[in-house]
Order: C-alpha cells, then structure tokens, then sequence
C-alpha cells in the first residue's frame, strides 16, 4: 500500500502544527525562567517536526503515548493549547486538572493516552492498547514516542518481542537526539542505530532524518496504512536534535552550543519552509502568516493558563480511585 | 453444599467473568497450560488463546500490556507467578496503573486485576515464598485483596474484575487445595467488608490469609482449654479496609491481636496496630499484640521454615498472654 | 565553624572514602556529570571515569551490577536518580542484595550502598516525587539511612560505605542546597544511634528526613506560643532502629508525635506507632499520633502539593490536640 | 589463541563429572519423590554436558552464576556431592547451612557464586563481578548460566549492553532447551536462537549442540582463553534438551515423552563415551567404572546428608545481617 506524499496543504497545516509546538515550548520557557511554571519541564524545540507528521496522520482513536518530553506529541495529536498550558502551571482548567503536569498530560478526546515520566515505561503500556484494538477488532494503530535513552531499558526489549511475538498494530517512534539528559548515546551503548538494536526481531523499520518532515511523514504514513490494515508492528528512528538544555534550567556545560547557522540548516521548520517554497506551496508572507498565527494561539494559551484558578483541595481525595 | 477447593473457586470465578463479559481476559506465564496450581486450568480451552494469553518471562512488559489493555477498554486479569516477582513489575503497577486516574484528572481508569500467590510453607525458599502486600497498600490508587477462603475467594476475585481500579489480589500457595464446604451459589462479596468468621468477648483476633484458619484453629484451643472466646476477623480487603469493623470489636473485647505471615517489621499489622491504638485508645486494655514472621528471609530448612512461620501456636500464646497476664 | 551544604557534605564523604580505599567505586546514570542534584559533582575528575562510571538507563542491571561487585570484594555506591525508580532495581534489591547473605549461609556478603533520594515539594509531580522508605524497611537484610542534616550526612553515608551489608542511603532533594553550620571536622556517626535534636518534657516528636527541620521549627513555635517543650528526636536510620531512645523518651513524656512525609497509611510511622504501643503501652497518655501524606499521590498543582505535604503547621496542630485536649 | 581440543584425560574425567550430575539428579528426584527433599527442585538430567564441558576448565577463583537449574553447574564447579545434597535437605552441613536450598545453592571456596530463582536475575550480577575484576586488575572471568526463558527477561538485554558497552571478561552461557517451564520457545519469541537476539551488540557468540560436549569444550575453551587475556564478553548458546519435567513433580503432559532410541541419539553421556570409545581413549568396562565410582560417591552423598543435623534455630538471626 503506498501513501500519497505530503501535499502543499497537508505541508502548511504541519507549520501551523510546529509552530505552534516552537512557540508554545518557548513560552513554557520564559514561564519557568519567570518561576510561572514549575518543576521538571522538558522541552522539544528542533524536535516538532517528528511530533507533527507522525501525529497529524492520525484519527482521535488512534493511541498515542509518549514519554518525559511530551508537550510537542500531546499538541499534534489534538489538545488545545490553552489547557495544555493550564495543566503546566496547576490549574483547574488543564487538561488533567493540574494534577499530571507536563510529564504527565493526557487527553483523551483527542486519543493522547498519556505521557510519562518513566523512560520507556509507556512503551509495554502502549502495547497494550494496541491488544486491546486486536482484542476488540477494530483498526485503531497505537503509536507510542521515546527517546533514545530508553532503549537501554529492559522493558522496551520485553516489549519489541512481545509486540513481534503478537504482530500487533503498533507503531514505535524513537526520537534519537543523541543524548539522554547529560550523557551522549555513545556513553549508553555500543549501537548507534536503534533500528540496528530491534534488528533480530524482523519487524520493519526504519531510520530517517527527524528533522526532514517529509521523509519523516513519508515513512510514518507508509507503516500506518499498514498497521492500519492488521499489520504490525513497525519501528520508526527519527534522527534529531535537541537544541535546548535536558530540562528547563540546564546549564547544558557538557556539550558544546551549536552556531546559528549550523542549526539553520538543521532546524525542521526552517528546512519545511524551504520546501515549501521550492515546491511553490507558498509564499514567503504566508509562512509569517501561519507562524504569527500560532503566536496569537500560543499568547492565548498563557492569558487562559494565568486565569485559570488553581484546582480544589477536595480534588485530591476525589481522584485516586475511579467510582465503581 | 458441595465441596470445593480455593483454587476450584478462583478458576471458576475466571471463568464466569470471561463467560459474562467479552471485555475479560487473562495473560501470564504459562495460564494456557494452568500455571503451576492449576488456577487457569481449562481456560484456554475453554475460551481460546486469544483470550487465555501465554508470555513471555516479561514481568515488567505484560504488566505495562495489561495497563494499556484496561485503559483502552478491556479488563485485563494478569498473572504474576509469584508474589515475589511482584518486584519486577513494581514500576508499573505503582508508577503508571496506581496514578494513572489521578495524573490524567479522571481521565483514564484501569479496571485491571494482579492475581499473584504468596507464602510460605512449600520448602520454596527465600525468593518463593514472601508475603509483600504491606508494600501495596502504601500505595494510594491500588486495591489490595487477600482471599483466605474459597467460599470468599470467588467473590473477591468477581468483585476485584468488576472494579474500575487496579486491584491486586493476593491468593496463598498452601490454601489453593484446601477442602471446602460451599454453599452451591457462591455469595458476592464486596470489596472493603469485613467477614467475622467467630464472636467472641475477650479478644479479637484480625487475621490475614492463611493466618485466618490458624486464628480460628487458635479460637477453639482457647475456648476448649482456658474459657478464652476469641473474635475472629478476616478483613478480606487490606484496601479498603473495614476499620470500623475491627474498632467497633475492640470496643467489645479492649484486646487485639493483628496477625499474617508476612515479616512483622514494616507489615500490614503496624497500619491496623497505629489505626486501632488511635482510634479505640480508651477501650485497650492492653497494646494491640502483632504476629507476624521474624525480621529475617524464609530459610529453606523444613524445621527452621516451620518454626519460622506465624500460625496457631503463636496465636494462642499471644491471646494468653493478653488475657491472662502472669 | 563552617557552612557547608547537605549534597556538599554528601559529595565530601563520597570523595574521602574513595580516596581511603580504592574499593570503592561510583556509578549509575550521569554520575560522571554530578547528576542532576551535584551529588557527584567533580568525582570523575578526581577519580577518573573507571571509578566514577556513568550508565545507561538500566535500573534493573546496574543494580545488579552493583551486587555481583560488592560480592566480589567491592564497595559501590549506586545512585538511582529518583527513589521512584527503586522500582525496577526491587527484584534486585530485595531478592538478591537482601538476602544473599542469609541464603549463602554467610558465605557471601554484599557490602554496597544504593544512593537515592525522594521526597515532593519541587513540584515533580507523582512520578519524581515519593518517599518510599517504608518498603525497604520491610525487607529484612536491608538497611535504611535517611539524613536530615549535612552535619549528619558526610557521617551516615560513610558509615554506610563501610557497612558490610546492603545500605539504602535516601536523600531529600529539597534539603540539597540548605546551607548549614558545621565544625570544621564532621563528626563520624553509628547506624542505628538517632539523635536528639531538641530536648523537652511535655511530647516527644519523632521526625525523618526533611520533617526533622519542621519539627524543629514547630517545636520552637510550641515553646513560644504554648509553652509546651518537645522533644525531637531524629532516627537517622530506619533500620536499625534506635527504638530504646525513642522509648525512653517517651516514658518522660508520655506522648509521642511521629511524623514524615510519606503517606502515612503504611509507612514507617506506623512501625514506629506499633512498637511504641507495645513498649510503653503504660506510658503512653494518649494514642500515638502519626502524620504523613494523605492517600493519594503527589498532586503537581503548586497549592494542591503544598497542602499535601505535611510540616510544621501539621507537627504544630498535632502536638497542641495531644497536649492540650478541648 | 587456540585452545587444545579436548584430550583422553580430560574426556574422562569430563564423563566422571556427568555421570556425577546425573546420577546426583536421579536421587533427587527418588528424594524428592520420597518426601525427603522439598520445595521447588529443577533437575538437569541431560544437560550435565555443557556444566561439566565449562566449569572444567575454569579455576577456582573464576565466580561462576547459575539460574534455577543449578545443580550441575555447582558440582561441575567442584561443590562437594555431600554438602549440595545436604543442603537441599536442609541440613546443616549443606552448603548453605541449610538456608538457601536447591535454587539458592553457593559455594565461595569452589568460585560457584550462586543459583538464584529469579529468571535471568544473576545476568547482571555475573557482569558485576566482572567488572569487579576489570577493576582489581586480576585475570579472573565471570561466567553466568542461564535458560532460554531468561532472554525475553528486560534484565538479560540490559546486562548484554553493558557487558558489550564496557568489554568486560564475562561468558554469557545459554541452556536453550527449548522450553521455558511449560511453554516452548515458540510461544514467547520470534527468534529462535539466542545468538540471534544478542546479534546487534556485535560481541563474539556461537551456537553450539550443547550434548555434544567436545564441541561444547572446544567453543567455550576459545572465548575462555580470549577473555582470559582482557577479552570479552562472549555469549555462547547451548542447544540441549530438558529430559525430565520442569520441575521435580511436574507431570509434563504438556510434550511427548522422547522415545528411549531417540535419546539414546541425543544423551551427551552415552555420546561423548562413543566418541572417547572410537578415539580409543577407554575401554568399555571404564565406563562402567566412572559410572559406578559416581554412584557410590552419590550415596555418601545421600548419606551424609540424611545424616547431618538440621541447622539450629538460631541460626535464622544470626545470618540476617553480615557483622561489621
Ligand atoms: C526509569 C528512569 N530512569 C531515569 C530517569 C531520569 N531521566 C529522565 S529523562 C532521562 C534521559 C532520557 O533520555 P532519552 O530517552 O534519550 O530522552 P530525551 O531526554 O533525549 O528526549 C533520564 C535518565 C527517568 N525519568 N526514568
Ligand atoms: C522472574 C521470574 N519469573 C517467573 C519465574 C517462574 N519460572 C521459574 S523457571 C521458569 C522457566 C525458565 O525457563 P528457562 O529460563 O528456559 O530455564 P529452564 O527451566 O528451561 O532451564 C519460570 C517462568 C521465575 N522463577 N522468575
Ligand atoms: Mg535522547
Ligand atoms: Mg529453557
């Protein structure tokens, strides 16, 4: 089954999706510098474009899970920037009423089935949801993202053997930056390529260049239509690059910055935007149309958060078991 | 009445879930084939791989698959081999199936069951034969379940598969062949009520599991041989708990006996102990009096495990000693 | 005099037992970079990255490379980031470290330290923020250090390195950067010897970890507002337990307060709460009154993980309902 | 570095090693079945060869690991026949004193480290002590045994990626019997062969006929001599077949029993005794004399162990803690 490739309208809505991501991280780190938002905060900048074509194939059923550095996955897959930002300074009106936080966002409208502070433990979690469509009979494909860090952890092994073993709809998206908080891949393990460490499993995979949105959309899309008609499971390496620190907050000592105009060549929407251009998709103000656009919504997202009352007390009692 | 077995009831119990909702299934080690005490037996046959799902040696990752499974919808019943391997699948099951209701604001539940077994007394050494539930009950989110009984058993398990929670349910490898009379209809049983299995006026005894017939073994002893009337309470539920029950007893009696298998140090009988002293302070005659097994790993040796294990001896000398001070 | 800080002090005694004996050795996940607290701050430079060793996340096997070590001759010192992922190294921990010893008949011994810290507050959310203590003390062959104090610290931790056993050391990620006066030498300090920070006759307030500061603060309030006295006493190691200290206490005062920041229901006050009843039932003027976090996880929400967490306002209340009923 | 290829002498004393596991597990099993051994006991009946082919060339002083099925590798290693029975008797002149039993046997003086019933658990300790090595500067190499099962387990996997990642001496040995309690290999894995799984980490592997002991003794002998020399790790895959149940008990209705011809084909006894008959090394009644010479040496085994008191009840506090 072959995918059509990315269209020029299907291109802009993925600027709109990564600038919105861009932007919305960028505020979240001016709120934590501003001590607005709180705790432990992961940011995606320079990694969107991997969150916006996987996640904008997807219908609202489809699962999708995600790991510690999830704002990016949570947005593309649908939820609002207003009460995703709610969520990351407490408020009642987040998307899991403050309690979650940003490694913790769920949305479930929108099929976001959650992040996770444990590396890699939404991996076998994730799995499980794609049973359950087996189990079911529907045609739902579980997606779940993760860093490269994870990989190292037992869980994502049981789990590629189990998902091969059951040949389940789901697809794995690791984003390879190359560094797990303060410490480089080559410092975690022998084997650069994670497609290279599923290799014994046979299942399909793949790695491509995270920040090139189209290729990264050409692969994702072909493994859907696939899991999508039964088939499964598929890993997909995104290679990429985390242009922040680890957390919001990092120092970032050991490694060293990268000039401008190295990430220029780098940057997903820079190069989107390139494409676009050379393809005649749209024109220069266009770009700056959909970027302002998404600086409005993101503006927004933190007037609404800041308005937000803070939840309840009572709110802690009431939630830690569901009512029979 | 009809006989029956504890590890009858919970098979039976399995079966009955599976047959009356399509959203039930089980997976573990070795369930197709029954397990080691045969408590999946005759499921795969009866409802098919599929539903009846071997794995791997992967407690970590079926933990997380039983997650997923039950918050996109279905009701997963996982099998843990033995309650000690719990540790492997820890992460999971405290980390992500405990919070997940409450980090996503409500939005996700997990209507999963953990059926593991625990104990001692099969000579399975100190990696096969632990007692851990204290461990689970200090974690808000889970449920916590220790059938004694079969004629309890099938009902805990029916009642911990219908809850929307994860709920852990803790059965004990020496009961699972244990004769029973039952009634011929099982009787639901609610998650958190208490059963007083003896009345009794000079002592309660809250017994946990196995300890549950080694207190009622003991309340006869006292009855026969020192005119003690002990009250037996089996709190089937650790989470939630039937407090009001205990306290309510010890305003009768102003004694308590708290006794399980596991390790006393650290174990589910100091939370009753510190719960009781406070909230009946006035009607203690005496400090409530813990049972449970030394502060060591379970040795191997027949005489040694023997005498390392809590049971009716020990709960009538503890009772003798609260009701008869020398 | 000097100040110093509770990770300085950590770092310190790390750096002067590696210097003092070539056995020992760091590792765990971004140890090499001091981690994301400073714990290890400058240890690579000194030692080199063969002593100083950075790891994947593995949680599971570098525990138990740690053990195969330790029983190897070895002295490591493992960190796990977050007490929260002690999780998956339990398997580790609790069936191999803990017991290997007993099983082995004493032939083999593990003499390793795990480094973790715990503790809410920085608003980590449910999953970077636990105190999971209780646990490990339910786990005979472990024990369990908690610091409160740099001055204690640097002490406790090389105690803990020179112990042949296995030592779960947890830190308090809040008490990290709190400045504090030390003399010049610290002071060498016993497992299982607690301390008494405040002297006083009318309550004793039993506190671990960061709860210690707030007993101390709330102690000084109790004075000026109330005149009560309390006294305060910090275990500093869970196990073993200075039970005596604790006791003797409390048949001066006839009421104790035991506070920490774990979930109260099944956590280590419970313990404390039962083996007091029980030893000075006749002392004890009123129930023993335990403080913790309420059953629920750790809420992100800044108001809502503030009134979560218990402190001096909680110890304060308490001892007022103890001392001076309505 | 090329290893000599298995010779007379050692052959013999190879079959003296194997009919002393064998003949060992034989009275286990009557034991067990007489209610005088107890708990969870797992015979290695027709696995003796890769034990005997391994620990025979190590020294003392090489730590040694096993799994739950340990028996062989500890006699193999040189724990004395008595003190193993008497310590799965639970007496007090076991190995262990009587605390640790069948899955927990260890025997420091041997370099047997232990057994453990945690599947794959003693992986990562295993590397722990090789590391310990790499770190005392000495030439000792870690050696761990383990089943099938154990490679589906996150622990194994994360282990293999250290060991790989750091180059430590550690042989990594694999019983592959196919069979992980009552479920075949099949059913928890796409990958047949363990040498497969571990491909990705690009360390040295074989898989071996683990019944044919001198090809066993001659691959293991290879990676032997290489870590001795600062090598490593090696994994070596053992193909061999569990003849009894899983476990002493087990009914086993799960499989077919093995025709009594066809085991005769596989029983790395009765092979390695037509292979030393053919190489002239011995003749047929020395067969029967190494037999008889196990047998005699596993009824004083027997004996002493029925004859050796339980462990006084003190000793359960005594042994909690290690003094300082
Ligand atoms: C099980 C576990 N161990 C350790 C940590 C601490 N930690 C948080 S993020 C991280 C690095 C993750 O790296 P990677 O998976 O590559 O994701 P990235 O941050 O690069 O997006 C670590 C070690 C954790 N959260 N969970
Ligand atoms: C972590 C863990 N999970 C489950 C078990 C129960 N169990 C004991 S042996 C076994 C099968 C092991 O198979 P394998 O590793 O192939 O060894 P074999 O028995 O074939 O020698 C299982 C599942 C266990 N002991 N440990
Ligand atoms: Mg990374
Ligand atoms: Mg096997």
């Amino acid at each position: 089954m072959v995918e059509p490739p990315l269209d020029g309208a299907q291109a802009l809505r993925l600027l709109a999706t990564m600038w919105r991501i861009r932007l919305f991280e960028e505020a979240v780190g001016r709120l934590a510098r501003a001590d607005e938002a709180h705790g432990l905060i992961h940011t995606s900048v320079g990694q969107e474009g991997i969150a916006a074509a996987v996640c904008s194939q997807l219908r609202d059923d489809d699962p999708v899970y995600s790991g510690h550095r999830a704002h990016g996955h949570a947005i593309a897959k649908g939820a609002p920037l207003d009460r995703t930002m709610a969520e990351l300074l407490g408020r009642d009106e987040g998307l899991c009423r403050g309690l979650g936080g940003s490694m913790h966002l769920v949305d479930v409208e929108h099929g976001f089935m959650g992040a996770t502070g444990v590396v890699g433990g939404n991996v076998p979690i994730a799995l499980g949801s794609a049973l359950a469509a087996r189990l079911r009979g529907d045609d739902t494909v579980a997606v779940v993202f993760f860093g490269d860090g994870a990989v190292q952890a037992g869980h994502f092994h049981e789990t590629v053997n189990l998902a091969t073993l059951w040949r389940l709809p789901l697809v794995l998206v690791c984003e390879n930056n190359g560094f797990a908080e303060f410490t480089p891949r080559s410092a975690h393990t022998n084997v650069e390529r994670v497609t290279d460490v599923v290799a014994p499993y046979g299942l399909a995979r793949d790695t491509v260049d995270g920040n090139d949105v189209v290729a990264t959309w050409d692969a994702f899309g072909r493994y859907l239509a696939t899991a999508r008609a039964g088939g499964g499971p598929f890993l997909l390496e995104c290679l990429t690059y985390r242009l922040g620190g680890h957390y919001e907050g990092d120092p970032a000592a050991y490694r060293e910055a990268l000039a401008a105009e190295e990430w220029q060549a780098k940057d997903p929407i820079v190069r989107l935007q390139r494409h676009a251009a050379a393809e005649g998709w749209a024109a220069e103000g266009e770009f700056e149309a959909i970027r302002s656009e998404a600086a409005d919504a993101v503006d927004q997202a933190v007037a609404f958060a800041r308005a937000s009352p803070f939840p309840p007390a009572d709110l802690l009692e009431e939630l830690v078991y569901a009512d029979g | 009445m009809a006989e029956t077995t504890y590890v009858k009831a919970i098979t039976g119990a399995l079966a009955e879930a599976m047959r009356a909702d399509d959203r039930v299934f089980v997976l573990g080690e070795d369930v197709a084939e029954g397990g080691p005490y045969t408590a999946t037996a005759g499921l795969a046959e009866e409802f098919g791989t599929a539903r009846v799902i071997d794995t791997p040696i992967s407690e970590a990752a079926i933990t997380g698959v039983a997650i997923g499974a039950a918050q996109s919808g279905m009701r997963p019943v996982l099998e843990i081999m033995f309650v000690d391997f719990v540790t492997l699948a820890l992460d999971q099951l405290v980390n992500a199936a405990a919070k997940a209701h409450f980090m996503s604001g409500g939005q996700l539940t997990v209507p999963m069951v953990v059926r593991t077994q625990g104990g001692a007394g099969q000579r399975g050494a100190a990696q096969h034969s632990q007692s851990l539930e204290s461990w689970l009950t200090h974690v808000p989110g889970l449920k916590v379940v220790m059938p004694s009984r079969a004629v309890d058993a099938a009902g805990l398990l029916a009642a911990s598969i219908r809850d929307p929670n994860p709920v852990v349910l803790i059965e004990n490898k020496t009961l699972y062949f244990r004769r029973e009379e039952v009634p011929d209809e099982l009787p639901a049983v609610e998650l958190g009520v208490s059963a007083t299995l003896r009345e009794g006026r000079d002592v309660t005894i809250v017994a946990l599991s196995r300890l549950v017939h080694d207190a009622l073994a003991a309340a006869e002893r006292l009855a026969a041989e020192d005119g003690i009337e002990a009250e037996v309470i089996d709190p089937r539920t650790l989470v939630p708990l039937d407090l009001a029950a205990i306290v309510k007893s010890v305003q009768r009696t102003s004694r308590l006996v708290v006794a399980h298998e596991a390790v006393a140090h650290g174990g589910f009988g100091a939370e009753i102990a510190a719960q009781v002293q406070s909230a009946a302070f006035d009607f203690l005659d005496a400090p409530v009096v813990r049972i449970g097994a030394p502060f060591a790993p379970v040795p191997l040796s027949a005489p040694l495990e023997d005498a390392y294990l809590p049971g009716a001896d020990e709960v009538v000398a503890a009772v003798r000693g609260l009701v008869m001070p020398p």
